[in-house]
Formats: C-alpha cells, structure tokens, sequence
C-alpha cells in the first residue's frame, strides 16, 4: 500500500491554457477572503492557484444580514459581491499576494459589459496577476436583471469584451442554474475563452417556520457545499467531455476522493470553496491525498488521471 | 495574532443548569494565545450535518493549556456538543476576532446577559490578574432565572469581583432587567463592558453614552468561516458601513455599532 | 405552548385545482412504491394522497444495477423508470390502492405526446383513481431526446394532449433542470394544467475514484433528499408567486419543519419522497407535526399557513 | 408477514475481531417475527449524513425479545455502529425480505465466506430446534485468516453443527477457497444454503446445479428502502427479468440468479 514513487517523482503541474500551475489545487472565489484570512492556517505557497473574492469596479457594501445560513450538507450565502473595489484590491490587497508562490487569479464582477471590459483592462497591468475569472452568474442591468450566466449570447459577448482588453489567461465562471451548461460551455469557448470553471452556486431559499420569514434578508441565495457536489460533478463530466479548453471543476469538493472525482470526469484542476470554512486545511490535505491517491494507483503523472474516467465494462 | 486548526481533548463536560455547560479543553495552541473577549469556532459532532463550526467565546483559558467554554444547547450543534464525554475530541479553530480594548485602571463594570455571562469570566480573570480591589471589577449577571447564574455568581465572586444579580422571575436579586442595576455605579466607572441579547446591550450603550462611560460590547452574528474571508457575518455599523463580527469584532466599541437597526 | 385548540378543530383540507384532499400530506412518485410496500408501517387512510411510481404503456425494465447511490444528505436514483405497465397496474395494483381511503394519483410517463395521451385515456375511466400526474422529465424520443420538461412548447403540448383525454385533474410535475421554471409553470398553466408539482430530480453523478468509474450504471442519476430542499424550496416559490394554480412542493422534505416552509412559501400541498426511505414513518410524523405548529401558531385552518411567508420588515 | 420500524436499545457490542462486531440488540417486535435469511435495515448515526439505512442480515433472534447482528466495519455507517454503546437506541426496519426456504429434512450444508456467515448462525439455531444429528446440518466456513472465523466457528459447533473451515492464508482449516471443502459432502446433501463474495456463491451453485442439489443463496444490493418501493436494489435474474432483493430475495433459489453477469 505504501509509497512506490517517492514523494519528488510526482508530476502534479497543470496548465490552464497558458497558465502554468505547480498542482491543480485551487481556492474559490469568495471563501478564501483575498489569502491573507488564511496565512496562519494554510502554507499559501503550496496552492497551486487563488482565487480572490469577486472585484468589481466600485466597492460594493453587500447585501443586510443575515447573508448566511446552514442547510443540510450545505450553506446558503447572500453577501451581496460585497468587495473592496478594484482601486483598493490593486493598492491594499496585491502587495501581499505578490509574496505568495501561488498563482493568483482575479475573480471580477460586473453590471454591464462596459464595466467588465473596464476590470478586466484596470487589472491587466498589475504585476502578480496571473489570470481573470469572470463571474457571469450576476444580473445584466441593461437587460432587465437577467443573468449573464444564464444566456448563450450574453456570456459570450461577455467573454469577447475581456478578452479585447487583456493579454492574461481568462476563465468564465458558468452559473450551474441553466438548462444547457454545455451550450454556455460552448459559446464561451467560440469567444475566446481560455478556460471555464464550474460551478457557481445554486439559487436556493431557506424559511424560518416560527417566525414564517425568509432566513435570508436577500429571501434568495446562492446554494454550495457538499450537498451539491452530485451536479457539479455532472455538470463538468457533460462540459469536459464536449469542449476542449480546460475545465476546473468546483462544487462542494472537500476532500482528495471529492477532488479526483472531478479530475476523472475532465476536470484540469478543482477549486475548492465552503470546505475552507468548515476545515480550513482542506486545501493541504486534498492536495497530500492527491498525492497519495497517484502512489496508490501507480501513476506519476497528475495528467493521467484526468478525465480517465472508465466507462462500459 | 495567530489563529490554530487544533485537535482539542475534552478534559470534563459539567451541567450548570438544565441546558447550561461548562466544557474543559485541553487546547494548548489556543489557550496561549487567546486574549478575552475572542472566540473559537467548534465543529460540532462528525459528519457533514450540521456542516458548519460554531463559534464560542472562550470563557477560560489557563497556562495549563486548557480552555472552557460555557454553552447554552439551543439547536442541533450545542446538543452534540452537550454529548461529548472525557477522552473524546473536538476541532477548533482559533482565538479568533478583536476582544475587549480595557482601560489602565478601573473601575470596571463587566455586564453579562444570559448566555453573554461566557466571555466576561475570561475578562475579569485577566483584569483581576494586577491585584485589585473588589469595587475595581463590578459584575452584573442577568437571567431568566436563578439556576441559570447562581453558579457563575460564585465563580465570580470567588475571583474577587463585586457581583450583583438580577433574574426575570426574581428567583434571585434584582426582580427584573440586568441594565436596572448600572445606573448606581455609572458615575465612578472607568469602561463598561457587556455582552448578552441586543436589546440589553443597546439600553446599556444608551445608558453609557448618556454618562460618557466608554462601552466595549461583544456582539454575535452567524458565522460560516469566522476568519473574515466569507464576509457572511457583516453588522450595521454606526457609520453607514458593514462591521465584520468576526474580524471587526466580535467586540465593538459601543459607538461603532448602528443599535436602532 | 400546549393545545390552545383541540385536534377536531383543525381544518387541514386543501384543493387541487377539483380535488379536494383531507390534508396536504401526499407521497412523491417513485417513492412510495404502489402503496401496498408501506401498508404495515403507515397508516394509508391517514395520507391526503398516494402519488404511485410512474406508469407506461408498457412495462418497463428499468437500468442495469448499480441503481443507487448515496451522496452528502442525498442520494442519486437511475432506476430507469421501471414499472408494470398501464395494464398490470390496473389489474394488479389498483385493486388495492381502491381500498385506501386516500386520494390515489398516478404518475404517468412517456416517450412521445401520443403516449401520453394514451395512457391519460386508459386510466381515466379506471374507478378510485383521482388525478393524474405528468412526469415530464422523460426524454422525448421524437425531439432527440431532449426531456418534455426542459423546453416549454414540449410540456404546453403534453399537457394539451392529456387534457383532451381526461376529465381527471391533470398535475404536470416540472424538472428543475432547467433555466426559467416559472416560463415552465406559466406554459403548462395556460394549456390547462389544473395544478404543478415540483421538484423533480436534479441531474447528478458520482464516481467511484478507486476504480474510477461511475458509481451508477446509467453514468448519471436524479439527486434527491435534503440536500436539494433549499433549490426546491426556491422554485417552488418562484413558480406559487406567479401562477394561480395550486403547487405542490416537492424535494427534501422530511420532517413537519421542512413541510411548512413549502406551505409558507406557497405550496397547496407537499409530497414526501426520499425521507420514506430513511424513515418510513415520515408522512404520519410530519402530519402530526404540522397539526402541532398550527396549534403553536393560534391557527385553526391550514389555508391560513399557505403563502403566508412573510417578507419585508 | 409484517415489518416494523423500532427503536432498538443495544444490550451489548462484543468485537470479535479486527474489523468484526456483534452487536445485540433488544428490539421485541422483529425478534418476535423474524426468519432466517431475513434482515432488518439500520440508521446509523443521528444526522441526515449519511442518509440512508444501511441493510444487515438477522444473525440471531431470541425469544427473550433480542436480535443480534454480525458486522464488519467497512465505510461510514458499519463504523458509526461500532461505535454504539449499551443503552443507546439504534432504530430498525424490519425483518425484511424473502428467508430461506428449508426442506423437510437434512442433511443441509451451510457455507458462509467472509460477512456472509451473519445469517447462517440464526438459520442453524432454527434447523436444531428440533433434535437432529451434527451430520444433518453441516456448516463451512471462509475467510481470508482465522481470527475473522474463529469465535464462529466455535458458536456453531456448540450448537451441534458439524464444521469445517478454510481460510485464504492457510492460519486456519483449509488453505484456500470454502467451495474446495464442499464436494465430499454433496451426494448426501438435501440442501445447500450460501451466503458470501459473489464469485463464492457463483461457484457454489454451479456444484450444486451439476449435481442436482437444491441451493438457496442470499444476495447484497445497494438498497435505499428495503420494502420493495425504491426498486433500486435490482439485479439480473436468470429468465431476464431483474429481480429486487428487498423483496424477492435477499435469498434466492440459486437458480433464479444470473450468475454470469
Ligand atoms: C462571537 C460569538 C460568541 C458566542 N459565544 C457563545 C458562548 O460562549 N456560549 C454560547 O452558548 N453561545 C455562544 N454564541 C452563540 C452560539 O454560536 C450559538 O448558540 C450556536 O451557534 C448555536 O448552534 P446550534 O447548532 O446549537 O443552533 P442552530 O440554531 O441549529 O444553528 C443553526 C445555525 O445558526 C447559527 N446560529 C444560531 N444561533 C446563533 C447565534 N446566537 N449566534 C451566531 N450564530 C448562531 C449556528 O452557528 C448555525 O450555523 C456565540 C456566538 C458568537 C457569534
Ligand atoms: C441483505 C443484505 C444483508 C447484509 N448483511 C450484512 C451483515 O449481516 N453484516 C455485514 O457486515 N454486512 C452486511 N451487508 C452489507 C452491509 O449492508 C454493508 O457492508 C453496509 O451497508 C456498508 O455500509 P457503510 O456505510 O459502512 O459503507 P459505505 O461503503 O460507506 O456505504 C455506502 C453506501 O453503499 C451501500 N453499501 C456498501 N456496501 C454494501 C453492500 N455490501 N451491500 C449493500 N449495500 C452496500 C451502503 O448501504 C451505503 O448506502 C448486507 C447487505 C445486504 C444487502
Ligand atoms: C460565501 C461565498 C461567497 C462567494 N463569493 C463568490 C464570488 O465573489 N465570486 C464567485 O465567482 N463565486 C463566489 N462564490 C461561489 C464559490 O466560488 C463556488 O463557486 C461555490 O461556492 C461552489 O463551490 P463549493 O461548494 O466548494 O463552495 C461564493 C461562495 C460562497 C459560499
Ligand atoms: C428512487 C426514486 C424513484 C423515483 N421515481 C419517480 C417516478 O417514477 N416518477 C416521478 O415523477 N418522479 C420520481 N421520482 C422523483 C420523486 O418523486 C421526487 O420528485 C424527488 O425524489 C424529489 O423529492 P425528495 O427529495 O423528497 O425525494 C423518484 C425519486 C426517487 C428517489
Ligand atoms: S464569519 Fe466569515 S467573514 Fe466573518
Ligand atoms: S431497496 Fe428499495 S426496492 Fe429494494
């Protein structure tokens, strides 16, 4: 059962379109803070990607509490893309990722497609920044509130208007509340996208019987943890098995059998979310059990797990 | 500051009231580093239901590397922790937050409502540590009932605080609200320090303003991460901006927190 | 906090659309068996409704095993829709059924809108059956596949086509795998649906990371269990919101609490589907439950909890 | 036949070894009821994770209102029964499914591989309420080394049975698979009654077919209800048809098994 590939001999490296990844253990946007939050609990060099919580051009002050609440297997949150702004992320938040080893990747948010293009061009510049991640699971003003993850056409105007303003790598974030996530997939990836990850969170709704109000201010919010691992894991198997940009799969991972679970189906890497909240050393550990998962199986590579799902007898 | 993901041991479980414990830790990490008024976050029981660590207020911490933690059980988390026996472990996470900012000198009025008692006896332990006189650490102790406070009472007063009490059915002291007994005392304080149900700590920070008394008070939220990363926590603060309970917090200065919303 | 109002007081009917029910308690498809499975554990006369698993017009097989799985507070299902078929139903099944004091509705399925028709006609005169209800997360074999239940034109033309072939009240039961369930609620509304239920299942999988494959022979299964209340509990609603037939909510409910929360939401009823499972004592339980909190509420009628969700300050 | 759902009380949890616990509970109504061969669906654990019952066979069930089962810790709810101590509840649903079918007479040989001698020990007990020579209910046992086996096969030879043993390292009995004990004994047999590995079982009835003897085998299926409902617990029988375990089985007449698949 023990190590027959000493520890050195692991090959873990991804690549994210053009980025290049120590090992395919990432954070996810908005449950790892900007890093910092979790320097004491985590050896932040040993990720190989963070994700910072979701910028947009403005601060933002978020949504009234109560934003959180317990689910069974699952949390709800509401905060509202609550953010420091891009101005402050770049001067208050940057000069301390720039110390990590990691790679970091920006998370960003937008009402229009105007201040996508706008984000994605204010942050092209800052050194440290390793690649964008467009969340388009938010409300498209113009278009009536409707979500930019939840139309074809949207996500990829989306997608065409960052890519025009930048020269990083950049991933669409796909929302899993659609029909068809293979033909947003696919309509990001006829854009020019680099990359998608997947998923964002599931719109769920919790109700205090006593007091017959929502437990969230927001009524709505959005639904991650454990509890919606099964559809991720679906989502992204239907996604990698279609397109052929790398996939980084998300969606209540929490520990190393959770992650490789998703690297088989064709995930390139996993980020991991709310188990930072209920086991901040998550992280580490996925990525010890990954390795230790390669030993057991006799691989050396990280690459030849992926997507080697067997399927018929 | 350092906070620890530690393996505490659980050293004894006590039953101060019907619903009330006092939970010992072996916890060397956190119990050197914690401050009063900071919390930890306990991941109840050993599944992923209920999901979420719980935080609680270190009630105690000894250089003999435990802490206590006082716990009312109210819902699915503090009953598994009510269950815990000798031996068995328990996930924590922490000291977390900002605890109480004190004065040089007292004297000091510690307020404590119901559960909100768990904090203060980590504070006045602290403060009493400089030997001071009784009259220096006032302790007011409000509950329902008499079972729920008359132990705590004890404690207190064996530490060498001055300790009154006030009980809703007047089952002991005061026959009414823990606030009704600030008002004697307010002119000679130095800092009030309170921790219990909101409207209790608002008519307290009233009562302070009023007299210019400063007034930490420590404030609850619900919390998913407890480390300021998932901004879940947020409070109304006075100045139109969201107060982070665990990070900002849990312990305010009384004027930093919008008490009318 | 005990019985302000005595039991007899306690008006717990609710309407379906004509069908009136003795209380909103009823069983979800595919859960309860044909009823006779629970006969020695629940009460049957008890139950406002027994939904039996889903029909066809002929018998189905049903998926090769492994046909289940656990997941966190869930479980996938790929049974593959096996049943006895419209005749052995009739024949075999409804005897029984016919000797409950319960409102029986059956489940109906198909592979085209024909079929469908024709298994609305055949079960209509059939005595002791009250309802039917349309599974319309099927794939519809003409359309390439694509599930009734995600486009819907599809589920508007369903709905018509069992309508004209039936006077019983007509339950279209929606997937929730789908972009906008109120644009799906509203269709079969206006083609003369008598009342929705949701949710039906979640699309899932799971992968056995040591032997990497699926843990399902089907590849991909229906997620059910309290893992998925907060997504139904939402559409649910969304949908009551918006249409003026009744709703009957559906996922994760497992206890009397859980229940409520449909109802304040707007739910005329609830089915239970899962939680037979793990406590097949789950219906009974949950009607004595929510007899309790109407009492705690001061409430004498259940119509007085339905859509009373409170919002605003 | 009627099942119930009951909330046992354990009497006691004996661990026989590594892996391997019996547990005895007091549940009158299933023990009042139940047969050999049948099982009773246990939830381990009191939260929502995991979710669903978990199915063991009745391994003993005794007048005095008790049931006992056989248990091999394997994932998350086999290990949270481990953990059960005397005086706590453990809910059941049961007894469930189809027993074995027994003939009028011996000699019966019963080969249990591994777990699957759980329900072998309860059928004997049955088969030797009436006075029968040792040679009238033969019992082989396999598994991979002799401790798994060894407290068993002593239970079943105080009860009168005649036994044999094998196991896979040779530490005790034969060196090697239990079928290889069974062909000596098969021109005598009225019966053979299996539970074990599939491959066991499989090779079992295939001696049995060649030489005309009855066998009853009994089979595992992942289950979510247990009462014939779910119909998730199907499995290939051999006229084409699939055949649910909860209800059908879990003891099936070899013959109706496709065993191939
Ligand atoms: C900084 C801080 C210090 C605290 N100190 C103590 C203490 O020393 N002793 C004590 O008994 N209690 C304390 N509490 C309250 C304690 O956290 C809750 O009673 C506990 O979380 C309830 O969990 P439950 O599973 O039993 O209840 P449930 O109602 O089942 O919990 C459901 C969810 O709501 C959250 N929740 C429920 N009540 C509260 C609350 N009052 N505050 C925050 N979250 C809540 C839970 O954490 C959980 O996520 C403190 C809270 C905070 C924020
Ligand atoms: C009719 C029947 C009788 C059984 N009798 C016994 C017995 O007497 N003693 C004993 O130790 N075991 C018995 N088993 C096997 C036992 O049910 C499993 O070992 C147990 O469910 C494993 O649960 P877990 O949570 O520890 O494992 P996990 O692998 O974590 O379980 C995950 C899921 O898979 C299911 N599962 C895993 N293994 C099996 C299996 N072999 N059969 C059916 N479902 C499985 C579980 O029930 C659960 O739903 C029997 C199984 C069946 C079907
Ligand atoms: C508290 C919280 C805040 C989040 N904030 C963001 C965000 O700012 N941007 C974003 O793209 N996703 C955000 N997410 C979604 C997560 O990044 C992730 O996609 C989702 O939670 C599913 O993964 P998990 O189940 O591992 O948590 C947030 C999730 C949580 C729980
Ligand atoms: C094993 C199983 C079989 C099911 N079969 C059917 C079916 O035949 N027809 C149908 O409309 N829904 C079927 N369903 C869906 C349920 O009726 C219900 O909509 C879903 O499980 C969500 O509710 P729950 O979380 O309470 O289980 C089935 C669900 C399960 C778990
Ligand atoms: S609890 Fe997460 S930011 Fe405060
Ligand atoms: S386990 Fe449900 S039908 Fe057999």
């Amino acid at each position: 059962m023990e190590p027959l590939i000493p520890p050195t001999d692991l090959d873990l490296q991804v690549a994210i379109g053009p980025l290049r990844l120590a090992n395919p253990v990432m954070t996810a946007s908005g449950t790892f803070g900007y890093g910092a939050e979790f320097a004491n609990l985590v050896d932040l060099n040993r990720l190989g990607a963070m994700v910072v919580k979701g910028i947009s051009l403005e601060p933002r002050p978020g949504n009234p509490p109560p934003r959180i609440v317990e689910t069974s297997c699952g949390m709800l949150n509401a905060i509202g893309l609550e953010n420091v702004g891009v101005k402050r992320f770049i001067n208050q938040k940057m000069p301390f990722l720039r110390t990590c080893l990691s790679r970091v990747i920006v998370n960003i948010l937008g009402d229009s497609i105007e201040e996508y293009a706008f984000l994605a061009h204010e942050l092209s510049g800052v050194a440290g920044i390793d690649a964008l991640e467009i969340n388009i699971s938010c409300p498209n003003v113009k278009k009536g509130g409707v979500a930019f993850g939840t139309v074809p056409e949207m996500a990829a105007a989306v997608t065409q208007a960052v890519k025009r303003e930048t020269d990083l790598p950049v991933i669409v974030k796909l929302s899993p509340n659609v029909t068809d996530i293979v033909a947003m997939a696919q309509a990001v990836e006829q854009s020019g996208a680099d990359a998608v990850s997947l998923i964002n969170t599931l719109i769920g709704m919790a109700i205090d019987a006593r007091t017959r109000r929502p437990r969230l201010a927001n009524i709505i919010g959005g639904l991650s943890g454990p509890a919606i691992k099964p559809i991720a894991l679906r989502m992204v198997w239907q996604v990698a098995s279609t397109v052929s940009i790398p996939v980084i799969g998300i969606g209540g991972i929490g520990t190393a059998e959770d992650a490789i679970e998703f690297l088989l189906a064709g995930a390139t890497a996993v980020q991991i979310g709310t188990a930072n909240f209920y086991n901040p050393g998550a992280t580490e550990q996925i990525l010890t059990g990954i390795e230790h998962y390669l030993r057991q199986q006799g691989e050396t590579s990280i690459r030849a797990i992926i997507g080697s799902l067997r399927l018929g007898v | 500051m350092s906070e620890y993901q530690e393996n505490s041991v659980v050293e004894s479980i006590e039953r101060l009231a019907d619903a009330l414990y006092r939970l010992t830790l072996h916890a060397p990490c956190i119990a050197a580093a914690a401050k009063p008024g900071q919390f930890i976050m306990a991941a109840c029981g050993h599944s992923l239901d209920p999901l979420l660590r719980r935080p609680f207020s270190i009630h105690q911490a000894a250089t003999s590397g435990t802490i206590q933690l006082l716990f009312k059980v109210i819902g699915r988390g503090t009953n598994l922790l009510s269950e815990l026996r000798p031996g068995q472990s328990l996930s924590l996470l922490g000291p977390l937050g900002h605890g109480f900012q004190l004065p040089p000198s007292g004297p000091l009025c510690l307020i404590g409502g119901g559960i909100g008692i768990a904090p203060l006896f980590f504070l006045a332990t602290k403060w009493l540590q400089q030997p001071r006189p009784p009259e220096s650490c006032v302790v007011l102790l409000g509950s329902r009932t008499a079972e729920e406070i008359r132990q705590l009472a004890t404690d207190f007063s064996e530490l060498g605080c001055l300790v009154g009490t006030a009980t809703d059915d007047g089952s002991l002291g005061h026959h009414g609200l823990v606030s009704d007994l600030l008002p004697p005392f307010l002119s000679d304080l130095k800092q009030v320090c309170t921790c219990g149900p909101t409207a209790m700590m608002a008519a307290i920070a009233g009562l302070c303003r009023d007299t210019a008394v400063p007034c930490e008070t420590s404030l609850e939220s619900h919390m998913a991460c407890g480390l300021g990363a998932c901004l879940g926590c947020a409070i109304p603060g006075a100045d139109g901006h969201y107060k982070h309970v665990c990070k900002h917090g849990p312990v305010f200065n009384a004027e930093e927190v919008a008490w009318s919303r």
